[in-house]
């Protein structure tokens, strides 16, 4: 049973740099998520209408257009652009020159950015759920609108987003597997193949659904931690 | 159906056949998406409740539950409960159920979400104010009513942008219907690719047709929002 | 425009006509095919390895410059990229239960009711569709896999697959088996290049068609099949 | 064990402790049918811990508690020293019969102030709606808020919320009220409305205690005074006595020291 | 238009609206150093509402704010009737001149009692910490919660809350302090105690606008008492004059319906 189980036929080493390749991927992209999602949320309750246009905007066709077509959009459509560019250069000029859209920074982009989308969303529940005297204390204080930010709303509201958050990075955590599209091998796609050369469809779920657990329960952990952390002052009830 | 016809000469991707193949797709998509998001909540609703129990045996099944399913790909989940039913049920009276893959696609998605709004939920009810839970008690409400009156809809307000985020994720997963044979929206748009391999055509006007159905969603939600969260709102009307 | 780098895309692993060995090399028959070309052109060949979904949008943006990647030349795709002359066609073919392999399945009144199984897009998908749409339940799958799943799992009465596909992955097991004759469909497969690329596409034909008169391609051909495949 | 039935309420040497702060530290205390008894003493005496200790929102840490004649059970919490209520049905039945003025209110803020005083009717004591919108708005009017009744919480001014909270408590109809410094966000004028209404309860023979500031109020209308001191009752008798003549030294210093 | 620049505040004609309900109906106010007000008035009269207003927590209908000398600079907020701050700098500037105390406290629940107190002093004063702790320890001393500096507000009692509150407050040691019923909350020796330190307050100078239930507070230290009702000033003036002799009838009302 134990060996069926992790006998991945010659391609453990690929399938740890698929795994390497996803994490990788997954964690730059949530720190980009994670700021694009502070900034979102705190532009769609500012005051100013031009901030909550633009934050409406992007959470709207972010979270609208489907994580696939986004993908090939940002990275296909970003280097149909610059084709038309290096196009224009060579028919005027006669220079010949390609530039190439690293895949790599591609899906980080991408994903970080339309996941920055949902955690917007996130991070605004939580800031409602800051109650607002709270907030008038600190502006009561002369803080700045940005110290109020910092040393209250963001200290309380992630007790409130912490749910939030960890559903949207574990989706994240799946959807990094799209990136086989724009030609980078990550731990799904490396399965997929291997499934395919074997015939075996099941096979190779058993390393991806054990990395992906294993990533979660690493991830529960810390947000575990997290809750606690911010959750002193908070008073239980009996 | 004749202007149709009219706009449509001279193009070569979208002929009437390729926009009914989108509108099956259409329809595959709402209905499974609809189904298992109102499946889904009802089945959430007394998960999260058991999940935010202090008592262990009570909320740990209930925790085993949503890392399994939050912890691994909606694919896998789908293959899974899709192939897996096909050996499991063959000859039992279920089987009727499980030919056609709608149902197990169905069974997969509501699984998944359920779990996702589980946490979510979970995290809102926790989330209480201790006064208001307290004065819920000193009141005399047993357990059922104060959390029917008081616990769920303060903490449904509070989980409410994302839930939307929750339900967003859920019409793109959707997508994966296809592998297992349904023909759902992007399912209907890689048909179209492979066919005439057009895949920005095929792919950019799907995401329309997915940008609608998320516009209509948030602005659903929107709606909610507005009136269930009046009392956060400065007052305005008389 | 001199060609003289050329980066030609495949989706690994579509067995024999690309795969991966076990140490990682890319090999199958139109790899070797693909380099056999590229070594009487003098072309400095690079291979491209790309999952199927980004395969036209890849093309289209320059990311590569041919694809070479069992792609079934039909009218509707000649629209969108340019083929070369097709370097080889493989016959489709039924496959169900041994117990089935009396059936007829030229004829419509036998596969009335049935639930047939083909994959996604493929000139198969549109054969089924066209000749038995009308009468049968059709199930489209995105893998040769999947299929066999589904029939072995009993969903599918019948598959409809490429030949040497069905032959690697239906009759592997005794209980299946081909049924009925192999069906030639379709125009073969190109090589697939952007459309304005037709110095490309002409230095492909050429190529190709001095490999089938000197022997190479047999030869070739003959490493992967014990039957013909040149059209 | 059982308590002389008469007795609304009875506690015996009740204890609590936060971690390693000894809160309460042994209060006992009898309420009979008609008692309107007042708590006194400076903040962070314990008043309000007591109050919740009645209605189990906080559990004693040792002590017993009757009410209406009935023991509250207890048994040791698993994992830790703590106890916790034995039954949870007896303690939401007993609790029906208490009603509580929190010293933050403690208003549902996602219901309207109508919401608010219905809720635990309805949903508690059975009301129809329409019987509980009936009482809602006398006790709204009792308290001068009935204009407010559609407003929520977070839309009221301080002393608004606080007779929101009051109404809230009256609209129970309880045998059992405690209250924990209902004035404190009332001007001189309302405060006097609020005492009235509870005088009058008083009168109609429902028990009362009630954590408060207002001397003039435990002068007037109670019949028992208690003087909270560190966790214990420093002096308790008849207001006439604790209140103008009382023995403890530390009463004594209170009293004087008022502004 | 500038102002007497002696004056630490001047407010001219403020109204305030929410939605249809008019709360502030045209006050203005005058204050310069050392001034002690107390406001008075009824529950929901729009006490609370003026203190935010000075603090442009509630950003005023109409009328304009002069804090120090200085106007207070609106814009029309555009798609709506409403007004906003041009400058939400100069805000920033204007309200580290100004300390609150809140009717309900707002205590930073994240932070114990020692943080709350030395947040502001720190990152908007630019004292340094240990600077702002000395500080906050010498204010805990005189509310008397020395003990209690290392809790977090939900772990206190609502009296040591308060004087946690308004130990914050003073800690800023701003030019004009607004207090919103700051004893609503403590038993009648503490009240004495925080009106003591806020008699030395307004010894040294500083300006005070104090929201109070308190008469005898209100005829001892301040220098002028406003009578608030429903929005309007219903009568200004000297304490010896407005609580003891006033013209105006609804005032005579309320101070002789007093409990
Ligand atoms: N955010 C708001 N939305 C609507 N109405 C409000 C809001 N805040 C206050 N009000 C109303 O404005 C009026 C004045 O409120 P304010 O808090 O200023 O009263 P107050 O004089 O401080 O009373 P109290 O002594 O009870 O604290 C009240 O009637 C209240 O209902
Ligand atoms: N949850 C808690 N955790 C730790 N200590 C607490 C907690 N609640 C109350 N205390 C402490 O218990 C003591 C008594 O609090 P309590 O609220 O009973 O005082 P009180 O007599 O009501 O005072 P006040 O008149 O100020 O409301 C206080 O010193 C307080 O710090
Ligand atoms: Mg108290
Ligand atoms: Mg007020």
């Amino acid at each position: 049973m134990f060996e069926y189980l992790f006998d991945f036929k010659g391609y453990g080493p690929e399938l740890l740099r698929g795994a390497f390749l996803t994490a990788q991927l997954a964690g730059l992209s949530l720190l980009l998520a994670l700021v694009l999602g502070l900034a979102g949320a705190a532009a769609k309750l500012s005051s100013s209408r031009a901030a909550r246009g633009i934050a409406l905007t992007y959470t709207t066709l972010i979270r609208g257009v489907p994580d696939l077509v986004m993908m090939m959009l940002i990275f296909y459509g970003g280097q149909a652009l610059l084709n038309m560019l290096s196009d224009f250069v060579y028919n005027e000029w006669d220079i010949d020159f390609f530039i190439n859209v690293d895949q790599f920074i591609a899906g980080v982009l991408s994903i970080g950015f339309i996941f920055g989308a949902y955690m917007a969303e996130t991070f605004r529940g939580a800031f409602l759920a800051v109650p607002d005297g709270q907030l008038e204390a600190g502006r009561a204080y002369g803080m700045s609108e940005w110290q109020v930010f910092r040393r209250i709303m963001v200290p309380q509201m992630i007790r409130h987003a912490i749910p939030g958050v960890g559903n949207n990075w574990l989706v994240m955590l799946k959807t990094t597997a799209l990136v086989s599209i724009i030609g980078l091998t990550d731990i799904v796609r490396v399965a997929s193949e291997a499934s395919k050369s074997l015939h075996l469809p099941f096979k190779f779920f058993i390393p991806v659904v054990l990395f992906y657990l294993l990533m979660t329960l690493v991830s529960e952990l810390f947000l575990k931690y997290l809750s606690r952390r911010y959750s002193v002052g908070v008073r239980e009830v009996a | 159906m004749e202007w149709l016809e009219g706009l449509l000469a001279g193009n070569d991707i979208f002929t009437m056949q390729t926009l009914s193949e989108y509108g099956t797709g259409l329809i595959n998509t709402l209905q499974l998406v609809v189904l298992s998001i109102i499946l889904g909540l009802l089945l959430a609703l007394p998960l999260a409740l058991m999940r935010a129990s202090k008592r262990f045996w009570v909320s740990q099944p209930v925790q085993v539950f949503t890392y399994i399913f939050r912890g691994t790909p909606l694919l896998v989940q789908l293959y899974i409960i899709y192939y897996g039913s096909s050996f499991v049920l063959i000859d039992t009276p279920l089987w009727f159920m499980f030919k056609d893959a709608f149902i197990p696609a169905l069974l997969a998605f509501t699984l998944n979400t359920a779990a996702y709004t589980t946490e979510i939920i979970r995290g809102a009810i926790v989330a209480t104010p201790a006064g208001e839970l307290e004065a819920a008690k000193a009141y005399g409400m047993n357990y059922w009513t104060r959390t029917r009156c008081v616990v769920l809809p303060s903490a449904f307000r509070r989980a409410l942008p994302a839930y939307t985020n929750e339900v967003i994720f859920m019409l793109h997963a959707s997508a994966v219907a296809f592998t297992v044979t349904i023909l759902d929206l992007t399912g209907a748009a890689y048909l179209i690719y492979s066919r005439f391999y057009a895949p920005f055509s095929a792919f950019i006007f799907v995401a329309c047709i997915y940008l609608c159905l998320t516009f209509s969603i948030i602005m659903l939600f929107r709606k909610i929002e507005f009136r269930m969260l009046a009392h956060l709102r400065p007052r305005t009307e008389a | 425009k001199e060609w003289k780098e050329v980066r030609i895309a495949v989706d690994v692993p579509y067995e024999p006509f690309e795969f991966k060995k076990p140490d990682g090399t890319l090999t199958g028959f139109e790899v070797d095919l693909g380099n056999a070309v590229c070594a009487d052109l003098e072309w400095k060949c690079e291979w491209v390895i790309q999952a199927w979904d980004g395969m036209i949008p890849g093309l289209m943006t320059r990311k590569f410059d041919a694809i070479m990647s069992s792609m079934s030349i039909t009218e509707e795709r000649a629209k969108q990229v340019a083929f070369s002359e097709p370097y080889y066609n493989t016959p489709s073919a039924w496959f169900g239960k041994q117990s089935d392999s009396k059936m007829d399945v030229t004829s419509k009144d036998a596969l009335k009711g049935k639930t047939l199984g083909a994959q996604r897009g493929t000139i198969q998908d549109d054969y089924i569709t066209e000749e038995f749409g009308d009468v049968a339940e059709i199930k489209r799958y995105s893998t040769a896999d999947d299929l066999v799943l589904d029939l072995k799992g009993g969903r599918l009465d019948l598959v409809f697959l490429d030949y040497p596909v069905g032959d690697e992955t239906v009759t592997t097991d005794k209980n299946y088996a081909q049924i009925g004759e192999q069906i030639k469909l379709g125009d073969g497969i190109g090589v697939a290049m952007r459309k304005r690329d037709t110095d490309l596409a002409e230095a492909f034909n050429k190529s190709l068609a001095k490999l089938k008169e000197n022997g190479t391609y047999d030869e070739i051909m003959k490493k992967y099949f014990d039957y013909d495949i040149k059209m | 064990m059982t308590s002389d039935s008469s007795l609304k309420l009875d506690v015996r040497d009740v204890h609590k402790r936060f971690g390693n702060l000894e809160v309460l530290k042994g209060i006992s205390l009898t309420a009979s049918s008609g008692d309107v008894i007042s708590m006194i003493g400076s903040s962070g005496s314990g008043k309000s811990t007591f109050l919740r200790c009645i209605n189990l929102l906080e559990i004693p840490t040792s002590g017993e508690l009757y009410l209406s004649g009935e023991q509250v059970q207890f048994t040791a919490a698993s994992g830790s020293s703590e106890r916790k209520p034995k039954d949870s049905k007896q303690v939401t039945r007993l609790r029906a019969k208490l009603s509580m003025v929190f010293q933050s209110f403690n208003l549902w803020s996602h219901m309207t102030v109508m919401e608010n005083i219905c809720a635990a009717p309805v949903h508690v004591l059975g009301l129809s709606k329409k019987e509980a919108r009936t009482r809602a708005e006398h006790y709204l009017q009792q308290v001068g808020i009935w204009e407010r009744r559609d407003y929520y919480p977070n839309h009221m001014s301080g002393g608004q919320q606080q007779r929101a909270a009051i109404a809230r408590a009256l609209a129970m109809e309880p045998e059992v009220m405690l209250f924990d410094e209902p004035t404190s966000a009332l001007d001189p004028e309302l405060v006097g409305e609020v005492l009235k209404v509870m005088r009058n309860l008083a009168e109609e023979g429902r028990t009362m205690i009630v954590v408060t500031h207002e001397m003039a109020f435990a002068k007037d209308v109670s019949n028992k005074v208690l003087f909270l001191h560190e966790g214990l009752i420093e002096e308790e008798g008849h207001p006439s006595k604790v209140l103008v003549n009382p023995d403890s030294e530390r009463v004594k210093g209170f009293l004087s020291r008022t502004y």
